[in-house]
């Protein structure tokens, strides 16, 4: 067999490894034209910028691998925020243990999205819709949007401000984070059973995948991941406020399926995601240290995404008239 | 006899596969021609390109004299071809009648929707072959035999002069294709032209006036069917000789495996299900489609649980709620629609044969890629699956081999029970031939096979027992030497012999 | 009657909170403040009856927002240049279906899931307006508002017309074979080009159509005041979502009515005045229509799930 | 699959090798004392691009810079989240700005990263909302949000005969400043009109169809409102809009803190009595000259008044340079004005 050649191919022409030259691209353009952009310092700001957005992203790729979509992961860390807030000043709770009771909060909450979705079926777009509304009105309810709460001990800020070992401290929750879910999604039969779900659910409810299980997996995990960038949130602003990480799901959801990620299901990895999220955060620091208008990232940001979507079209355009499927189907919706 | 339709060296590739290398093929006003040819052999790709739905690389179409240059499914449709697929394209949202208005009504966007003759029209064309379905009913609320009739409902009223029925029968009762055929030979005597597909080789003998055969993307034969045999036609098509004697029974049933005790299930209409299978047996579970046999194995299996009755694996009782737990207890169940429920079409070999045994290939939940190769590797040269790899995905496989990796899933759970549902449907014959083979070894092995068929002489050939099912209950246990009529009698629920 | 148990049970829940209304706070029936609130409603409601065709066609749109305040200020910007005003509007719908037409030859050319295309479009032209306006307001010349007619009749127009496009579509979408086509592609696409419908071009054709209503509404919108914020149409996009699913119609295409749409506008729509003449502080208004549309769609799912044992 | 992820490794450590030289290269002037003759660059930091008061700010700081031959670098968040006011302070802090003028939306929020850029030797001013006193030199203080409240309450108040209802509409429930004014007003009702009942508070998400749709709402719902009183400036014209449209002109009053050129109309048309504010682009113009003399080390704390340009000399309080006082504008005077 030469699959080696053939391999080396496809490799080549993998989304990732374009995401990647496009992300050299655009690191090697900002260095030339910005001013200090390709500082160590600079790095590690868009480290501390971007971890929450990252890290919602990463919760976001196995929901969007099983074909479902979570929109209300941004609305979940402002909820998360306020009541990390009050556990910590109105209840008294030492900052770990209130950090603990926000994580549950936000399982139960991912928990709420699972159990629409995975128990009742019905379609993620519509419940997190749902959801999004609801649970950005909690956070707007019990503080009334006024209440704000500030003046964390320094120990806790430490986790969103300062550099550890030379790198900065949410970072390492981002490595670890980053970790675990490529384990989960590459290295475990979990991420098999996401694709599976992802290409075909009743495919994987008849080869006795425990579809219900699996589906309600991610979403409480990606509440879970929500509740830690509300604390990371909160670490780096020294603040927690209601209209915490407004709009953020959209960046997060760009980010994946930037990444290469199918937004139908089955296609799609955390190494992926990762690059997806860079390049945002590059385009927007990059913008910032060339001095350009602000609103130039937002449009490349669109631009790009459409242009990475044509990019894997294209290919499989060609090489559809030679599989069996000829014409380019319309894309269908997601479920 | 006016020439509806011919082709003149047509060819097709997709990629580096030609699917036709220059097929001629005719069609005559009044004449029901058939096509035949293994999987793969160029039928699905001939007859989308007569319907417009793939676009010829060379040769020529003509459309009752006149050439057609770029063919589409709306302009073909103009032309008078309609086409019955073998899975219904209709729109599962709408309704029978909304589904028969679209196809027979003009394209024109602009025109008026008349909803009074548009149910009158589709009530009268079901009741013309014989469909007792409602114009009202949502297409989703239908079984699959129904919406099959609904399809030919769709094409006879049409009023089309060339139409094409692929595997039309493949789902439907005796009574129906008795209908159906009956139907066909009104549309021939009114001198439509049918191109009919089937792997049923009676029905070609019983309707076709010319027979064509297809190999490796070449037309091999076009002769009068008065003038061959089942014999000479199933050597033109493999292009060799096979023999169509089912595999011996070799093995001497053992113990009670899977035994059923008034089991039933609402959901699924089945109800008051008694039945024992033993090791080393195949049982066949014989019936009419919407019988109960799918509902039956799929309440075996737990995707609709039973909510009366009880199961007994090996003397235990058990319970499924979900497929999970009946793969767990070794119940495999190989499903009916291999498409859409026995291999995802998009994930490779290794990993389709391979996803319901993660527990126990992949301890601890980590996954071993050296190990799920070597077991796909052994499957693939146990079963001669014919892919270029454990990394080929599903959907480069033919049917047969896609059969295969859905039977590989399951013979590697070393299940107690296998059941599998119409194993060889729409699979060519050398590939069924071998299913049977790899069957009837797997009950030698001591393996309990539940197997449901509607191909008769499947069942008779292959099962040790035959259980007849009739709405969605056992009608009776019959030897596995009887002969085809006393089955159908079973099922039809008739005392005299049933055809 | 089961056939529209879900425009119907929507319809219930407007008829429950209006009679709530009636009880609790009947000052909400005064006839003036109820026609500035429907004429407020009634571009969302051109908005929600282009939304309601896309989903139906199995896609989704979410840059009808951007689109809206693209359009909202090139009209002002034409009218504030004293065009007439049936060219502005004329002007205005072409705009928006250009749009639209950008979005359709993405999804229906391409074959791109149009989610993320308008995903990216919404962004793109959002950022593109703030970057050459800079948020300026458009200030419009005396005559534009309510086209010169007096307010009442400005106010009626608009309703009149919102009322004709809804009733129009909803009858097109039932009585013309172009309604049936895009219930078809919805409900299968690769079978409504077997049976001879051409997916890709109704496609493309919904999308632009999208475009072109969401310039009439921006236009409905414009003459409403003396001045245009650039910033309007911001979260139309998820209002009239939420609009057509939980008047019924299925995200995942082919199923539900436009009178489904209506009453889900005319529920959500109320919302906000109702907690206002109900004395409910602001803060729970997001809560209450997050905990509609999971109300919605949990009724749905119990009732299949029912159905399906 | 696993030549991909070596080549990615080998890449991505090459363009951080690459990064860590230019690390070494020093970066901005900031760290050796800027010579007088030296161009500046000043980043000023608005609440939001696309927001008419702050494009007016932005047209005045301009002119300054101008004169003063100063590079300005106008930037701020283009969504509402108040995270990205900080990403943009960190941005410039590598960037290498002088100065840093910044009006805040998260006073605790953004003072970290203030801080840290007068940790790097980068002067900060702040104006319209003030950050925490540590983390700035300057506040240019165009009024208090206690002068601004307490001036709403009171024009209010002589619009109503200090007595009667009145509601409120505030562009977020959220928003710093919003929040801040609302208590001023509230904290002023409580204390010198108990005759003034304020009967509900909305929010219109700084939309100003929104506005008008609350507005309409609130109408109908408390018949015996005399006034609505918008803490934003998007808040004025919607709800001005609605007043008219329920044919209650001059019936209910209609005031609060907005833009001459928004609300001329209104305001000739007698729907709206007024609308409170300072002259927007003076305060741009302001902000800059002290962020200049600041950076130039010609302010100093302890100062006692600063001339700024044309505009002439103000008072410094404290660390805080006032602008003066709100300025209402009404029928009389809101033709000499375009911003």
């Amino acid at each position: 067999m030469n699959t080696d050649k053939h391999g080396l191919k496809k490799n080549l022409l993998r989304h990732e490894t374009i995401l990647f030259v496009v992300l050299v691209a655009e690191w090697l353009f900002f260095d030339v034209i910005g001013h200090n952009f390709g500082t160590y310092d600079n790095t590690c700001d868009i480290l501390r910028h971007y971890c929450e957005i990252g890290l919602l992203a990463l919760a976001m790729t196995p929901i969007i691998l099983t074909g479902g979509i979570d929109l209300s992961v941004a609305s979940l860390l402002g909820l998360c925020a306020i009541l990390f807030g009050k556990f910590w000043r109105d209840a008294g709770m030492p900052i770990p243990l209130a950090a603990a009771c926000t994580i549950g909060v936000g399982a139960l909450a991912g928990g709420l999205n699972a159990t629409l979705i995975s128990w009742l079926r019905l379609p993620p777009l519509i419940v997190t819709l749902g959801t999004y509304s609801l649970f950005r009105g909690l956070a707007e309810a019990i503080t009334h949007g006024v209440d704000t709460f500030t003046d964390f001990p320094n120990s806790f800020l430490f986790l969103g401000q300062e550099r550890w070992l030379g790198i900065p401290a949410q970072a390492f929750v981002f490595i670890i984070a980053t970790i675990f879910f490529w384990l989960l999604v590459h290295r475990t039969t979990f991420g098999r059973s996401f694709r599976a779900i992802g290409f075909s659910p009743e495919g994987a409810h008849y080869a006795g995948i425990p579809l219900g299980r699996r589906v309600a997996m991610v979403y409480v995990l990606a509440g879970v991941v929500s509740a830690i960038a509300a604390i990371i949130y909160t670490a780096r602003l020294g603040q927690a406020k209601a209209d915490a990480g407004t709009g953020y799901e959209l960046f997060a959801i760009t980010a994946v399926v930037l990444g290469g990620t199918s937004i139908f299901g089955g296609v799609g990895s955390i190494h992926g995601t990762l690059l997806g999220v860079a390049a945002i955060a590059v385009l927007h620091s990059g913008i910032a240290h060339a001095v350009l208008p602000g609103e130039m990232a937002g449009m490349l940001t669109g631009l790009l995404l459409i242009l990475a979507l044509a990019g894997s079209i294209l290919p499989k355009m060609i090489s559809g008239l030679r599989a069996r499927k000829s014409a380019p189907r319309l894309a269908k919706q997601i479920p | 006899m006016k020439q509806l339709l011919q082709l003149s060296a047509v060819t097709k590739s997709f990629g580096a596969v030609q699917a036709l290398k220059g097929i001629s093929f005719d069609l005559q006003a009044g004449e029901v021609h058939a096509l035949l040819g293994e999987n793969g052999a160029g039928k699905s790709t001939l007859i989308k390109i007569i319907t417009g739905a793939h676009q010829p690389d060379g040769g020529t179409i003509e459309i009752t004299g006149v050439r057609a240059e770029k063919l589409s499914p709306a302009i073909a449709h103009k032309l008078g071809i309609a086409c019955i697929y073998q899975q219904p394209a209709l729109f599962p949202d709408l309704t029978v009648a909304e589904n028969i208005g679209l196809r027979l009504e003009s394209a024109n966007s602009l025109s008026r929707v008349d909803w009074n003759s548009r149910r009158n029209q589709a009530q009268k064309l079901l009741q013309r072959i014989g469909a007792d379905i409602s114009p009202d009913a949502e297409v989703r609320s239908l079984s699959m035999p129904e919406q099959q009739l609904v399809e030919i409902a769709c094409a006879l009223g049409a009023g089309a002069r060339i139409v094409i029925m692929d595997e039309p029968t493949a789902s439907l009762t005796q009574k129906e294709t008795q209908l159906l055929f009956a139907v066909v030979r009104d549309l021939r005597a009114s001198s439509v032209g049918i191109i009919y597909i089937s792997h049923r080789l009676e029905e070609i003998f019983q309707l076709a006036d010319r027979v064509t055969v297809l190999r490796d993307g070449e037309s091999v034969a076009t002769c009068p069917a008065k003038e061959t045999n089942e014999t000479a036609l199933i050597k033109l098509m493999v292009g060799r000789e096979i023999s169509q004697i089912f595999p011996p029974a070799e093995s001497a049933p053992g113990e009670i495996v899977l035994s059923l005790k008034n089991l039933g299930c609402t959901a699924g209409g089945v109800k008051n299900v008694s039945l024992d299978v033993r090791a080393g047996e195949i049982l066949g579970l014989a019936g009419l489609v919407g019988a109960g046999r799918t509902e039956l194995a799929r309440t075996i299996f737990g995707i609709t649980p039973a909510d009366i009755g009880e199961i007994f694996l090996r003397g235990e009782r058990i319970e499924n709620h979900s497929p999970q737990e009946a793969v767990a207890r070794g119940i495999a169940y190989v499903p009916e629609d291999r498409r859409r429920h026995g291999v995802i079409l998009e994930m490779p070999v290794a990993q389709n044969m391979t996803m319901a045994i993660h527990r126990r290939i992949f301890p601890g939940t980590w996954l071993r890629f050296g190990a799920e190769r070597a077991c796909a590797l052994d499957f693939i040269r146990q079963l001669d699956v014919r892919a270029y790899g454990p990394e080929a995905p599903g959907h480069s496989l033919s049917g047969g081999n896609q059969q295969k990796v859905s039977l590989a899933r399951w013979l590697a759970t070393e299940p107690k029970v296998l059941i599998l549902d119409e194993p060889t449907q729409g699979v060519d014959v050398g590939a069924k031939s071998e299913i049977h083979k790899i069957i009837r070894r797997l009950a030698k092995d001591g393996l309990a096979v539940l197997m449901i068929s509607s191909d008769l002489p499947e069942i008779l050939g292959m099962s040790d027992r035959i259980a007849v099912m009739r709405g969605g209950t056992i009608a009776a246990t019959l030897p596995g030497k009887s002969v085809a009529h006393e089955v159908m009698a079973v099922a039809l629920g008739q005392k005299r012999s049933g055809g | 009657m089961k056939k529209y148990f879900r425009e119907l049970s929507v319809a219930a829940a407007l008829g429950i909170l209006l009679l709530a209304l009636g009880i609790f706070a009947p000052s909400f029936f005064q006839p003036q403040p109820l026609l500035s609130l429907v004429t407020r409603e009634a571009p969302t409601l051109v908005v929600a009856c282009g939304m309601a065709l896309v989903i139906i066609c199995r896609q989704i749109d979410i840059s009808v927002g951007s689109m809206f305040a693209v359009c909202s200020v090139c009209a002002g910007l034409l009218a504030a240049m004293h065009w007439p005003l049936a060219l502005v509007l004329a002007a205005s719908v072409l705009i928006g279906a250009v749009f639209g037409a950008f979005n359709g030859a993405l999804v229906a050319g391409l074959g791109l899931p149009s989610i993320v295309v308008t995903l990216a479009t919404m962004v793109t032209w959002r950022e593109g307006l703030r970057w050459l306006r800079q948020g300026v307001w458009v200030d419009l010349p005396n005559d534009v508002q309510w086209f010169g007619l007096p307010q009442m009749a400005g106010q009626w127009t608009l309703v009149l017309v919102a009322l004709t496009i809804l009733i129009l579509l909803a009858l097109a979408m039932k009585h013309f074979s172009v309604g049936r086509f895009i219930y078809a592609v919805g409900s299968d696409a690769e079978a409504a080009r077997l049976a001879g419908i051409r997916p890709r071009l109704l496609t493309f054709g919904v999308f632009v159509f999208m475009g072109a209503l969401t310039g009439l509404a921006a236009m409905m919108n414009t003459i409403q005041s003396p001045q245009v914020d650039p910033n309007s149409g911001t979260g139309l996009e998820l209002k009239t979502i939420a609009a057509v699913v939980v008047g019924g119609v299925a995200i995942s295409g082919g199923r539900g009515t436009l009178w489904g749409v209506f009453a889900g506008l005319l529920l959500l729509a109320c919302i906000s005045p109702a907690l206002t003449h109900l004395h409910v502080e602001a803060f729970w208004g997001k809560v209450i229509q997050g905990a509609i549309i999971l109300l919605a769609v949990v009724a749905d799912g119990l009732r299949t799930r029912k159905q399906r044992n | 699959m696993k030549k991909t992820f070596s080549l990615l490794l080998a890449m991505t450590v090459a363009v951080f090798s690459g990064c860590k030289q230019s690390a070494e290269t020093p970066s901005g002037g900031n760290n050796t004392p800027a010579p007088a003759a030296k161009q500046l660059t000043i980043g000023f930091l608005p609440k939001s691009k696309g927001n008419a008061y702050f494009v007016s700010c932005a047209k005045g700081a301009q002119r300054a810079a101008d004169e003063l031959g100063d590079k300005l670098i106008v930037d701020g968040p283009t969504d509402p989240d108040p995270a990205r006011q900080n990403e943009i302070v960190e941005n410039w802090i590598t960037l290498g700005v002088d100065v840093i003028a910044a009006s805040c939306e998260n006073k605790e929020g953004i003072s970290t990263a203030l801080r840290k850029a007068q940790a790097k030797g980068i002067k900060v001013v702040t104006y319209d909302a003030d950050a925490l006193p540590d983390a700035r030199s300057f506040f240019v203080n165009q009024a208090t949000s206690q002068g601004i409240g307490y001036a709403l309450m009171d024009e209010a108040a002589r619009l109503c005969d200090t007595n009667g209802e009145f509601a409120v509409i505030t562009g977020s429930l959220t928003a710093g400043n919003q929040v801040a004014w609302r208590k001023y007003v509230e904290e002023r009702r409580a204390a010198a009109y108990s005759n003034m009942k304020c009967d509900a508070v909305e929010a219109c998400d700084d939309l100003k169809d929104k506005a008008q749709s609350e507005t309409t709402a609130l109408l109908s719902t408390y018949p015996n409102l005399k006034l609505i009183l918008s803490t934003t400036s998007l808040g004025v014209p919607g709800a001005a809009e609605a007043i008219k449209q329920a044919g209650k002109t001059g019936v209910v009053k209609n005031i609060g803190l907005g833009l001459p050129n928004e609300n001329k109309r209104y305001v000739h048309d007698g729907v709206t009595q007024g609308v409170i504010l300072w002259k927007t682009e003076d305060l741009g113009y302001l902000t800059v000259y002290a962020a200049d003399a600041v950076a130039k080390g010609a302010l100093k704390s302890g100062d006692k008044m600063f001339k700024a340009g044309s505009l002439g000399e103000f008072e410094i309080q404290g660390d805080n340079i006032m602008l003066g006082k709100p300025f209402t504008f009404n029928k009389d005077n809101i033709d000499q004005f375009d911003f």
